[in-house]
């Protein structure tokens, strides 16, 4: 009997009267009416980090889709960053497209871009497709630096752009009208992989990383889904390094180094793996954690970062999300053994 | 007969979820244990308990000393060798590495390399293809290789998950055959586990009847094998 | 004619860099099964340990052997302390914190040493060999210490029983416990090889590119390339993986026109993804038999 | 309420009337400067791949240091406050914005690197702070036309670029130039200055020009490929540890060119030293500051004191590093700055005195080298004198030369 009741508990925890999903939507309403709110009460430079914080959230999101719900590896991810920003970079400053325009077009091409990498990863597994994607890493910033491509790249000088104002007179300084901007796209671009994910082709490409002999054998178009889920992956990190482009105002080959890939790898983690709102924290540590660790110390800053890295690991080893789903677990069990 | 191995109270569990509900067992000195059941019933689930791959509560005593809790390697280095389900060979290993393993914890090399002569005077099979990869060997081939590497432990307690499992009719009778005379001549207790219970209630001495995380009949082979409803239910007939 | 023979000569020397290092990636691999990020750094900072040493005026042979023996120490207790307690958590968690030791490690020989170059001393003599000067006595000196190593390698791990228990743990663990074989200490100690080999690795490649907090960046990821190449199973495998890399890069910087010069790592890199493709275990690497 | 106006609005009139002679105007403050402080903002990359010019941040803040024990500027303290960004643009934007609206900062100084100064160069105009003295040699940051709120301070990479051209075509008019070069826009810069140096003999005279990337390992196989190509004129635009690759292995493969190396890389004792110093025989360079690890500056009075500051102040810092060199003179250089600006610490100022640097002489600069600057020379360092290696020191021969580039 007891095991009956442990089983039943593990499927729909309740808290309060509410089931996990639950909590769930209310949370969601409570961040975002506090997304919403908040560049109203902040100084300038803390909503220009929010807004990072969600442009790189957007990007681990895509990660996440590949990594996550698909099982495929990637330290390349800041390959499709670049993509994104140069496309938005060089849309505004040689052709003059309104920035808000650049972004499907970024998505489309980073969708391309990855499906098309996708196929020759797909005879590639685990180790190895994480040595390519590791070498697509490194390659990027060269890519970008020839001189064959200089006049539109800029080469190693990079592309400066023009920040945009806010629309239709609306009273908001730029910062404030970049992070409502930022944050629409990422409502949208969070829903979309929301459904996704628990749409047929979701499933499929969760079946495809459980298991993908039975996968196969159930009729699923592996190398297809596979391509595709690269394809959607790069799309989100490619708007991520769009939007990237006009919060920063420049791009550069610098700025899209292996760093970065390893960046949102970490993000993925500390957020959990496979997790949508995951990414959001993954987000912030990256955002802010570096600059905690500065302000410890100086000189040893990295290492600091390092240690902080670990603790996190050692505390939450499946990230943020599985570290919350535990403890939800827990509450829900000792709420209800106390009925 | 005293009981060379004992259980008492046994439960395991997979993560969060309990899979074994408190089991005795006991096993004769010398003796050939049967455990039987349907599929999930568990029977796997009490082997990896006793030797210690999964996390489990109760009392488990070997020679009277309690060895729940401690790890696989050293219950293996008290002289339990466990036959996994699926064999566990080392397939990228040469079959006489795979012996060689099976020895590792012993330290007399004279008596190790006589060890692997007996093995192979048992599977001559396995002599031919001692510098293969054992990946490369046929699922019967992998099953002798895998007694025998149990063997070459000297084991006290041999452990045995479904080893007639991919067998041909002709290759059981021999692997059984095998595991007696080493039965008799080394006094080895032997828990076997058998989804195939007309063989194990031949080959044993006592069998125990397990459902769902419990046992539910236990006795000598031949009281549980005119058990009505052991009959039809896993005798077929 | 001439250019092509002396670039290939280059490569060689420089292969023999990333051969070292392969080596190193390899020796990991065999007992983590996956890929140590971090190597590089562990690789460096028990150079920088050699060099301390011999600042403080330790012949060079005592402080090359204090400092494998060190670096061995160092890579079981990291295993030990670091990694035991989440031998449990997902694979990623364990990249995360190889990227966290990356940063730990780099970050404390930068403030402990400075991030200014140094040279490091070889333990060749520096005159021409051969009236040769297209491949330095320290290239060959190097080139001969891997080759050494990897004898050394074999002889472990295909004639000793240490050995045997290494490979059974890596390949197979619940079976390994099976047999009686302690995994976690094979692994710590597969830990310790890989941090000693990264050592010698080190204090073999630093007299070349001078040591500084950042050397093994780039090295790191020919090592690995090179290790891939050649297949990670297979120690022969990766040094000749390493050399390939070396000369494949060298030529391909040299004598493709126009994008060649500029884009000499991403060539060789693509060439390797080339190799992977049709092969996906590496030249010499052996494919897992998997039973379904 | 009306006689306060009065005064406010007399003080702003006698601000303007005596902006000429600062030392007499009224106390007049921008954020980040008061009776008692003035900040002063700092990028440098603390990791990272360049993370081996954080030595400029940490010198810079030791000489800070120094100053305020010594009673401040005008009696104001300097609170420096210096961040890592890792050599990565976008962290270069994010700290300066930090640095403007959260630490509100007077001024930013010595940011490093072309690229994130590129990047913060808008916003900081847009904003009207100084982003005074850039560590960068790139010819973007002298253009006070587009971009009043931006400075240089070392010679630019294409003068120097230009001085070798002329020595190239003074001394070896027929010479083979091989090139190796930095992949970025520091080596390419310097390569724009020799070209345009060169004029029309460029194309003929250059036989090959060879990038590499701060991820190569080695810079062997170009070395090997210059000497090949039959280059007799070596021109080595690289920064210190493939400087030192260069020159071993040019050494070790017998390969004899005239060797020109940039100012970059031209310290004994981290490059020249660990490439070895007979292999690093006859090279030839150009200076604008004494380097510590050249004996002849042993008994210098300028080097004593930098010596005295080092062990006092900074007593960890490598000294063998001419990034400590440089820190202490640049500096020093903002302190000249701020030192003019006076009571009137507005960012106007300052970048009013900064372009009003008239013969200032520091002590680590070269004999005979002044820091220049005017409204329309945003380029406070333009000279250079040419040096040769004899094995243990450099000699300055040739005229005090200065570049091309500056003063448009």
């Amino acid at each position: 009997m007891a095991a009956r009741e442990d089983i039943a508990e593990v499927a729909a925890p309740r808290v309060g009267g509410l089931t996990f999903p639950a909590w769930q939507r209310l949370l969601t309403v409570g961040v975002l009416i506090v997304g919403l709110a908040i560049p109203l009460f902040v100084r300038n430079f803390t909503v220009f980090q929010l807004t990072l914080v969600m442009i790189y959230a957007i990007a681990i999101l895509g990660l996440n889709l590949l990594t996550g719900i698909n099982g495929q590896f990637s330290l390349g991810h800041s390959a499709f960053y670049a993509i994104g920003a140069y496309t938005t970079a060089i849309l505004m400053d040689r052709f003059g497209v309104p920035y808000a325009l650049t972004l499907p077009v970024a998505g489309v091409i980073c969708l391309i871009a990855g499906f098309l990498f996708g196929l020759p990863a797909l005879r590639l597994e685990g180790l190895y497709l994480a040595l390519a994607t590791f070498a697509l890493a490194v390659a990027t910033p060269q890519l970008l630096k020839l001189s064959l491509f200089e006049r539109w790249t800029g080469g190693v000088q990079g592309i400066v752009i023009v920040k945009p104002d806010p629309p239709f007179g609306l009273p908001l300084s730029q910062d404030q009208w970049l992070y409502y901007f930022t944050l629409a796209v990422l409502v949208v671009m969070f829903a979309a992989a929301a459904r996704l994910i628990s749409s047929r082709t979701g499933r499929a490409l969760k079946a495809i990383r459980d298991n993908p002999l039975a996968a196969k054998a159930m009729g699923i178009d592996t190398a297809l889904y596979k391509s595709l889920a690269f394809g959607v992956s790069a799309l989100y990190t490619g708007v991520a390094g769009a939007l990237g482009a006009i919060v920063i105002q420049f791009v550069a080959p610098d700025s899209f180094t292996f760093f970065l890939a390893v960046s949102f790898l970490v993000g993925m983690v500390v957020g959990g793996v496979g997790s949508i709102p995951g990414a959001l924290i993954g987000g912030a540590f990256i955002m802010f954690v570096p600059n905690l660790a500065e302000q410890v110390s100086k000189g040893l800053a990295w290492a600091v970062y390092g240690v902080i890295l670990i603790l996190v690991i050692y505390v939450m080893p499946t990230g943020a999300a599985g570290f919350v789903r535990l403890v939800a677990g827990r509450v829900a069990r000792v709420v209800s053994s106390n009925r | 007969m005293s009981a060379h191995l004992a259980v008492r109270g046994l439960r395991a569990y997979y993560g969060q979820t309990r899979a074994l509900h408190g089991l005795d067992l006991d096993l004769a000195e010398g003796g050939i244990t049967a455990l039987l059941g349907a599929n999930g019933a568990g029977k796997t689930t009490v082997l990896r308990a006793i030797c210690g791959m999964i996390r489990s509560e109760g009392e488990i005593l070997l020679d009277g000393k309690a060895i729940g809790g401690i790890a696989v390697e050293d219950v293996v280095r008290l002289g339990v060798a466990h036959v996994p389900e699926g064999r566990g060979t080392f397939v990228r290993l040469t079959v006489e590495e795979n012996l060689g393993l099976g020895a590792m914890i012993r330290r007399d090399r004279a008596e190790v390399a006589r060890d692997i002569e007996r093995v192979y005077a048992h599977f001559p099979l396995l002599k031919e293809r001692r510098r293969q990869q054992a990946g490369t060997l046929s699922g019967g081939e992998q099953q002798m290789l895998a007694v025998g590497r149990a063997l070459m432990l000297r084991p006290r307690v041999m452990l045995l998950d479904e080893p007639s499992f991919g067998l041909a009719p002709r290759m059981v009778a021999e692997v059984f055959e095998i595991l007696k005379a080493v039965n008799r001549s080394d006094r080895v207790s032997v828990l076997l586990v058998e989804q195939n219970a007309t063989l194990a209630l031949a080959f044993a001495d006592r069998a125990y009847l397990i459902e769902t995380g419990r046992i539910v009949m236990s006795g000598s082979t031949a009281e549980i094998g005119a058990d009505e409803n052991v009959r039809r239910a896993y005798l077929g007939y | 004619m001439e250019l092509f023979l002396h670039q290939l000569l280059a490569g060689i020397a420089t292969g023999g860099i990333y051969a070292c290092m392969a080596l190193a990636v390899v020796m990991i691999y065999q007992s983590i099964d996956h890929f140590n990020f971090a190597q590089g750094e562990m690789a460096m900072f028990s150079t920088y340990i050699a060099w301390q040493l011999l600042a403080w005026g330790w012949p060079y042979w005592g402080a090359f052997a204090a400092t494998v023996a060190l670096s061995f120490i160092g890579g079981v207790v990291i295993e030990r302390t670091l990694f035991k307690p989440i031998r449990n958590a997902p694979v990623l968690s364990h990249i995360v914190v190889f990227i966290a030791m990356f940063s730990i490690l780099n970050s404390v020989a930068g403030f402990t040493w400075e991030y200014t170059i140094k040279s490091f001393p070889s333990p060749f003599p520096s005159e021409p060999l051969f009236g040769n000067r297209l491949i330095s006595a320290h290239d060959l000196g190097m080139i001969g210490i891997t080759v050494v190593l990897l004898v050394l390698l074999y002889v472990l791990f295909r004639h000793t029983r240490l050995g045997l228990a290494m490979r059974a743990a890596a390949a197979n663990p619940e079976s390994a416990r099976l047999v009686g074989i302690r995994v976690g200490w094979m692994v710590a100690l597969g830990w310790g090889l890989a941090a000693a080999i990264g050592a010698i690795a080190g204090m073999m490649i630093a007299p070349i590119v001078f040591l500084e907090p950042n050397m093994m960046l780039g090295i790191l990821l020919y090592g690995l390339a090179g290790a891939v190449v050649g297949g990670l199973t297979s120690p022969v495998g990766a040094v000749i993986g390493g050399f390939a890399v070396g000369i494949v890069e060298n030529l391909a910087g040299t004598f493709i026109p126009v994008i060649g010069k500029e884009l000499k790592l991403t060539i060789a890199l693509v060439l390797i993804v080339a190799v992977l493709m049709i092969k996906p275990s590496g030249l010499f690497g052996r494919t897992a038999v998997s039973r379904v | 309420m009306t006689t306060r106006r009065t005064l406010l609005a007399a003080a702003a009139l006698a601000g303007v009337a005596l902006v000429s002679s600062p030392s007499l105007a009224q106390k007049k403050y921008d954020p980040g400067a008061s009776d008692t402080e003035i900040k002063v903002g700092n990028i440098n990359p603390y990791s990272g791949p360049a993370s081996a010019y954080g030595l400029i941040g940490k010198t810079i803040d030791a000489y800070f240091k120094k100053v305020n024990a010594e009673g401040g500027i005008n009696g104001r303290k300097i609170t420096f406050i210096s961040y890592d960004d890792g050599f990565s643009p976008p962290k270069t934007v994010e700290q300066a914005r930090k640095l403007v609206e959260s630490d509100e900062v007077l001024l930013i100084f010595q940011s490093l690197g072309t690229a994130g100064n590129t990047a913060i160069q808008k916003y900081m105009n847009g904003k009207k702070v100084p982003q005074l003295f850039v560590a960068t040699g790139a010819t973007q940051f002298g253009n006070p036309k587009e971009y009043p709120w931006t400075m240089g301070w070392q010679p630019n990479y294409q003068s120097e670029g230009r001085i070798y051209a002329k020595y190239i075509l003074d001394k070896h008019p027929a010479g083979k130039i091989g090139i190796l070069y930095q992949n970025d826009d520091y080596g390419k810069d310097y390569l724009k200055g020799l070209k345009d140096g060169l004029g029309a003999k460029a194309a003929s005279m250059i036989v090959a020009e060879l990038p590499y990337e701060v991820a190569d390992p080695t810079v062997d196989s170009q070395i090997v490929t210059l000497k090949s190509k039959g280059a007799d004129v070596f021109f080595n635009v690289t920064t210190p540890k493939f400087a030192a690759q260069a020159i071993r292995k040019a050494a070790e493969i017998g390969w004899k060119p005239v060797h020109l190396l940039n100012n970059v890389s031209n310290s004994v004792g981290s490059v020249l030293k660990p490439a070895g110093l007979e292999a690093s025989k006859d090279i030839l360079s150009t200076g604008y500051i004494k380097d510590a690890t050249d004996p002849t500056w042993k008994d210098d009075a300028a080097m004593k004191e930098w010596e005295a500051f080092m062990n006092k102040y900074f007593p960890d810092g490598d000294k063998t590093s001419s990034f400590t060199n440089y820190a202490y003179t640049v500096a020093q250089s903002l302190v000249q700055v701020l030192k003019q600006a006076g009571n009137e610490l507005t960012r106007e100022n300052v970048m009013k005195q900064a372009a009003n640097l008239k013969n200032v002489e520091l002590g680590m600069l070269l004999p005979g080298i002044k820091l220049n600057s005017g409204p329309n020379d945003f380029y406070p360092i333009e000279q250079m004198q040419m040096q040769r290696f004899d094995g243990e020191r450099w000699h300055l021969f040739g005229p005090v030369m200065s570049g091309e580039i500056g003063g448009s």
